[in-house]
């Protein structure tokens, strides 16, 4: 496929072409700079920044409780986890002995957030390989989750609802109904998914053979999540470094070996039913105790460096604190999983065609505010 | 125009000069049928940046469903789009691009800026190198929608508010929004 | 024909009577092309009203609703504001080409919609090679597209004008001899011929049988790829190209080819009425007396298919560009051509299924 | 595929760990202070010969760069890298640091860990921190004509910061 028989009379010319930064397949503003031969890509160049915040830049002035707050905004999709990650930096910092309670709770809303996640990934991947309707399926049961978060957190998508020390106030009284009245629905809704796209044979046509990343290459471009998880490489951070609940639950570490574009959407498809089991497990048995332990108003962090990472939608989030004791950071670093994933793309992607470049990027799950943070 | 004011007669100081011949008739009912059109049919461009996206597709979706107004044409060509939902921040990279799309966009066009961030800058005003504070530094917005992200319910509004804003234009009055804009008029 | 309320006859013998016979010829053909363009025009702002419903229905949600009853004057807003919006000029691109582009996307689909039998008095131009005809015509629009990719002086319009050639020119093989097939049952190339035969012995997909359906099935999937419209819609992928061929063209110019797109689908399904469903005709012959009703049958017919068609796009993903030449060239075009020996035996033998 | 044996394995402690690295004799300060990994700073010249020995090692084979960190300590510039073994599972942060403000050059390691490409365009980007050997070294997050290291701490942009 890719040999070119180069004669004088026939020749086949490269060519440029700039996909982005407003495009509808870039997931938001990604510049891709693609050399492309007819359909077929030769390289692709990402071209980074369109929405490049200084996140880090600010955290080197804000305060530890302000921080949390920034870091919704980096990758929106997995909102609760990014200010998991800092709390537990923060708390692990200080050695605070963190109430059951809240480490339940923020286990319960983090596979939430990975399920509403998903929700939407599996809409747009739908989306982007022209299957519209997947959309609207996916957005559907979006929404019931962004209830709960409503009522619990009183915000839809940015929630705040961590903070160094536990939560900012205790769950509403619904939201163990509501949970386990989502799980049930979501149980019989998941199975339509299969039925609207996994099994189509356009889509499995469109998706089995291609952009494939062996396990080598998962693990030197630093692939995380997902991506990684479907080359073969075993990477769960939910089981490696347990941290809040999760070493008291049984789940499966979704893995493959396959490491193809099908392959990856089916680690996230198979991904929601272990985060269903997870909460199933965890609902019930919510401890009783504080909500919080007391902090500091002005959190202090002791000098040193602080490292922790946690498992988000899109693979390992390490927040990476250097600290010299003052109340704000002396640098502060997010290793944010789809930078390095993205880096792996021109691996798959070269030799593939255009259409394979949106389907790929579509099982990347690129969040671009997460990328350029 | 002038014949359309007559509720301020009454309490408007001065002499009140009439519109005069009845060519404005003509213009102001044309008026009203093209503005009924326009203002009904916006299609959007595919642009989002940042977290209020998310919130501009669940407006999309079904429980919010923009296309009940008939906004649900999404234009991946700036050529085709009437409107730019500026869905998250703008940084000083992106900001050429902004104003390349809009430039590109066929008059007559309208912008909603979503969100804190399109508005000033947002939670990105201080001590940022790379924000810029406020989509209205690069074009001229219509419509701002606070929030943060705001709410589906509240971008509705904000499309609402857009279609009354269009509604009062008049083709004998119009002007092109970006005219003097780069001098700060 | 002897026609118990002829509307076109009764118009035509007052107008002979009123004035001189080259006068009234001109004045009817006028008065044709009038209704036509009324036709066009407003068959396809329903059906792209149509589109918005059905796909808001597969969608789990309402789809345009506020703009008068039912949101039924959406299109209508639509129309008037693209009218109204500003013809952008491209720098850089080939203007004269550049503006021709559309109006051979929607010259062509006008032409193909004017051999169409609305029913046995609505007939306007029924020549004697009219499939030949509608086939030659159809194809002209792909020029449209391939002109207005080129003339944009934009890559992303440049690969979907491309795309756009080489599925129609693989596609238009599978359409041409799918219709040969019924055009071997039916023994004429004329579309009252075609119609007559069916109203004798029943309509070919049932008088066909096996081949016919055969032949039916890969007409659906050629004449969804010659509309460009999902799951063949890599011309103006959007997911990949942006826009597609399109990408520059803003205001009525690109209201042409949207237009276009929507008249082009009603044809497809048309033609396919007409060869499969036979045309006008009802089911078992029960308004039979009443000849005009077949205006409400065909039309019902014609939105089954459109709405076969639409169902498709909402489901399916997109091919890609190389599954779609196989599709064609290793699968469609083969079964046809054994599917039209098939029917040629199964005529020879005179073993088709007659009422 | 069963991986449950895979999490709870635990590689080298931090003390073979440096017993093991000492005897590669490549002028290694270690340090665990203030930190839960074993951090190790290495000299410019050696960074990329040490990257290779923990990569190919059998008994180390740290072959997961999970993370890659610009520094300005205030006088010296510097890269943090976090490695990760996935076969032994442990970690170890490697620390390379020079004073040079004007022009600090380090050799790339993005031969051995690809990800690394990515991650020092990245610190170029922040900090200035130049990289030898790297196939494309450009500004990757701001726009190519801008002026500055932004994340350096004695930058100043008067235009577009607001200090509070």
């Amino acid at each position: 496929m890719t040999t070119t028989i180069e004669t004088n009379t026939f020749k086949s010319e490269e060519y440029f072409i700039n996909m982005g930064p407003q495009h509808p397949a870039t997931h938001g503003v990604l510049r891709l700079l693609l050399t492309i031969d007819g359909e077929i890509i030769k390289n692709v160049e990402p071209d980074l920044g369109y929405i490049h915040r200084s996140i880090e830049k600010m955290c080197e002035r804000d305060s530890y409780q302000q921080i949390v707050h920034l870091t919704d905004r980096m990758d929106y999709l997995s909102s609760h986890i990014n200010n998991e990650a800092v709390c537990l930096t923060v708390e692990n910092a200080l050695g605070l002995e963190i109430p059951e309670r809240v480490k339940v709770i923020r286990t319960i809303l983090a596979e939430l957030t990975r399920l509403a996640s998903h929700q939407l990934w599996w809409g747009v991947m739908g989306m982007d390989v022209g299957a519209l309707t997947t959309y609207f399926y996916g957005f559907r049961d979006r929404e019931l989750i962004n209830d709960i978060f409503e009522e619990t957190c009183g915000a839809r998508l940015t929630m705040n609802y961590n903070i160094p020390g536990g939560l900012m106030f205790d769950i509403h009284p619904n939201f163990v109904k509501r949970t386990k009245d989502f799980i049930a629905h979501f149980k019989t809704k998941l199975p339509e998914y299969d039925t609207l796209l996994t099994g189509n044979v356009i889509f499995q046509k469109r998706t089995q053979g291609v952009g494939i990343l062996t396990k080598e290459d998962a693990i030197s471009f630093g692939t995380t999540g997902p991506v990684a998880r479907a080359s073969g490489f075993s990477c769960d951070i939910r089981k490696h470094h347990p941290y809040s609940a999760y070493d008291r639950v049984q789940f499966n570490e979704a893995i493959s070996t396959v490491g193809d574009t099908f392959t990856r959407y089916q680690m996230r498809i198979q991904e929601m039913w272990e985060s269903i089991s997870i909460i199933d497990q965890l609902i019930d048995n919510i401890p009783d105790g504080d909500f919080k332990v007391a902090t500091n108003a002005v959190i202090k962090l002791p000098k040193g460096e602080f490292y922790q990472k946690v498992e988000t939608a899109r693979g390992e989030l390490g927040v990476f604190i250097v600290s010299d004791g003052k109340k704000s950071p002396y640098r502060m670093k997010f290793r944010s999983p789809g930078f390095s994933n993205l880096s792996a793309l021109k691996k798959m992607a070269v030799g593939s065609k255009l259409g394979d470049l949106v389907a790929i990027m579509a099982t990347l799950d690129i969040v671009v505010p997460d990328i350029d943070r | 125009m002038g014949i359309e004011k007559n509720e301020l007669v009454n309490d408007f100081p001065g002499q009140i000069i009439p519109g005069g011949n009845g060519g404005n008739i003509t213009i102001t009912t044309l008026d009203k049928v093209i503005n009924w059109g326009r203002s009904n049919s916006l299609w959007s461009l595919y642009f989002g940046t940042s977290c209020c996206a998310i919130e501009m597709m669940q407006t999309g979706a079904a429980r919010h469903d923009y296309s009940r107004f008939g906004f649900e044409v999404a234009r991946p060509s700036p050529r085709q789009a009437d409107l730019i939902i500026i869905a998250g921040t703008i940084v000083n990279k992106m900001a050429p691009v902004l104003r390349r799309l809009y430039d590109q966009m066929a008059e007559p066009k309208y912008v909603i800026a979503m969100g804190a961030c399109a508005i000033s800058g947002g939670p990105f005003y201080y001590n940022t190198y790379s924000v810029v504070k406020g989509a209205d530094h690069v074009i001229p917005v219509d419509v701002y929608v606070p929030g943060c992200p705001p709410r589906p319910e509240a971008l509705l509004e904000g499309m609402m508010m857009l279609q009354e804003k269009i509604r009062t234009e008049s083709m004998k009055h119009k002007v092109n929004p970006i005219d003097g804009f780069d001098q700060g008029l | 024909m002897n026609l118990p309320l002829s509307i076109t006859k009764n118009i035509h013998d007052w107008l002979f009577e009123l004035m001189s016979a080259p006068i009234a010829a001109v004045v009817e053909m006028v008065l044709i092309a009038v209704a036509f363009l009324g036709f066009f025009a407003l068959a396809g702002l329903l059906l792209v009203y149509m589109e918005r419903r059905i796909a808001a229905f597969f969608q789990l949600r309402l789809g345009p609703n506020r703009v008068g009853p039912q949101g039924l004057f959406q299109t209508i807003a639509d129309a008037l504001k693209l009218v109204s919006k500003e013809l952008v000029v491209i720098d850089k691109a080939d203007k004269f080409l550049y503006n021709l582009a559309p109006y051979f996307v929607i010259v062509a689909s006008l032409m193909a919609l004017s051999v169409l039998p609305f029913s046995q008095e609505f007939h306007a131009f029924d020549i004697n090679i009219g499939v030949f005809f509608l086939l030659a015509v159809s194809s002209i629009g792909v020029i449209g597209i391939l002109l207005g990719g080129w003339a944009s002086n934009n890559k992303y319009a440049l690969i979907g004008a491309m795309r756009s050639g080489l599925q129609t020119i693989s596609y238009e093989l599978s359409v041409g001899l799918s219709i040969l097939t019924i055009v071997l049952l039916a023994g004429s190339l004329q579309i009252s011929e075609i119609i007559a035969v069916q109203q004798k012995g029943g309509w070919f997909i049932i008088q066909g049988h096996i081949p016919a359906f055969i032949a039916f099935m890969i007409f659906m999937i050629a004449g969804t790829a010659e509309t460009n419209r999902a799951p063949f819609d890599l011309v103006e992928a959007e997911s990949e190209l942006g826009a597609g061929f399109h990408t520059e063209y803003s205001g009525m110019k690109f209201a042409y080819f949207f237009l276009a797109e929507f008249i082009n689908m009603f044809i497809i399904a048309a033609i396919g009425t007409i060869l499969f469903f036979g045309g006008w005709l009802s089911p078992f012959g029960i308004t039979e007396s009443i000849p005009l009703l077949g205006v409400m049958w065909f039309m019902l017919k014609v939105l089954g298919l459109v709405f076969l068609m639409m169902w498709f796009r909402w489901t399916f993903p997109r091919l890609r560009v190389d599954q779609l030449l196989t599709l064609e060239w290793k699968y469609l075009l083969p079964i046809n051509l054994f599917n039209i020996v098939f029917m040629a035996v199964i005529v020879w033998l005179g073993l088709t299924i007659n009422f | 595929m069963d991986l449950t044996k895979d999490y709870k394995i635990i590689g080298m402690t931090n003390s073979e760990l440096q017993t093991l690295i000492n005897s590669w004799n490549f002028e290694v300060e270690f340090s665990e202070a203030e930190s839960q990994f074993l951090n190790i700073t290495v000299k410019p010249e050696n960074l990329h010969q040490l990257g290779l020995q923990l990569k190919s090692n059998k008994e180390t084979s740290f072959d997961f760069l999970f993370c890659v960190t610009g520094m300005d300590w205030g006088t010296d510039l510097g890269v943090v890298y976090h490695l990760e073994s996935t076969t032994h599972r442990h970690q170890i942060v490697v620390k390379v640091k020079t004073s040079d403000r004007e022009n600090p050059t380090f050799d790339s390691v993005c031969d051995i860990w690809y990800t690394a490409e990515f991650h020092e365009m990245e610190v170029f980007d922040f900090f200035g921190i130049k990289f030898n050997n790297h196939p494309n070294l450009k500004r990757l997050f701001m726009p190519l004509d801008w002026v500055g290291y932004p994340l350096r701490k004695d930058y100043v942009d008067e235009v577009n910061m607001v200090i509070k």
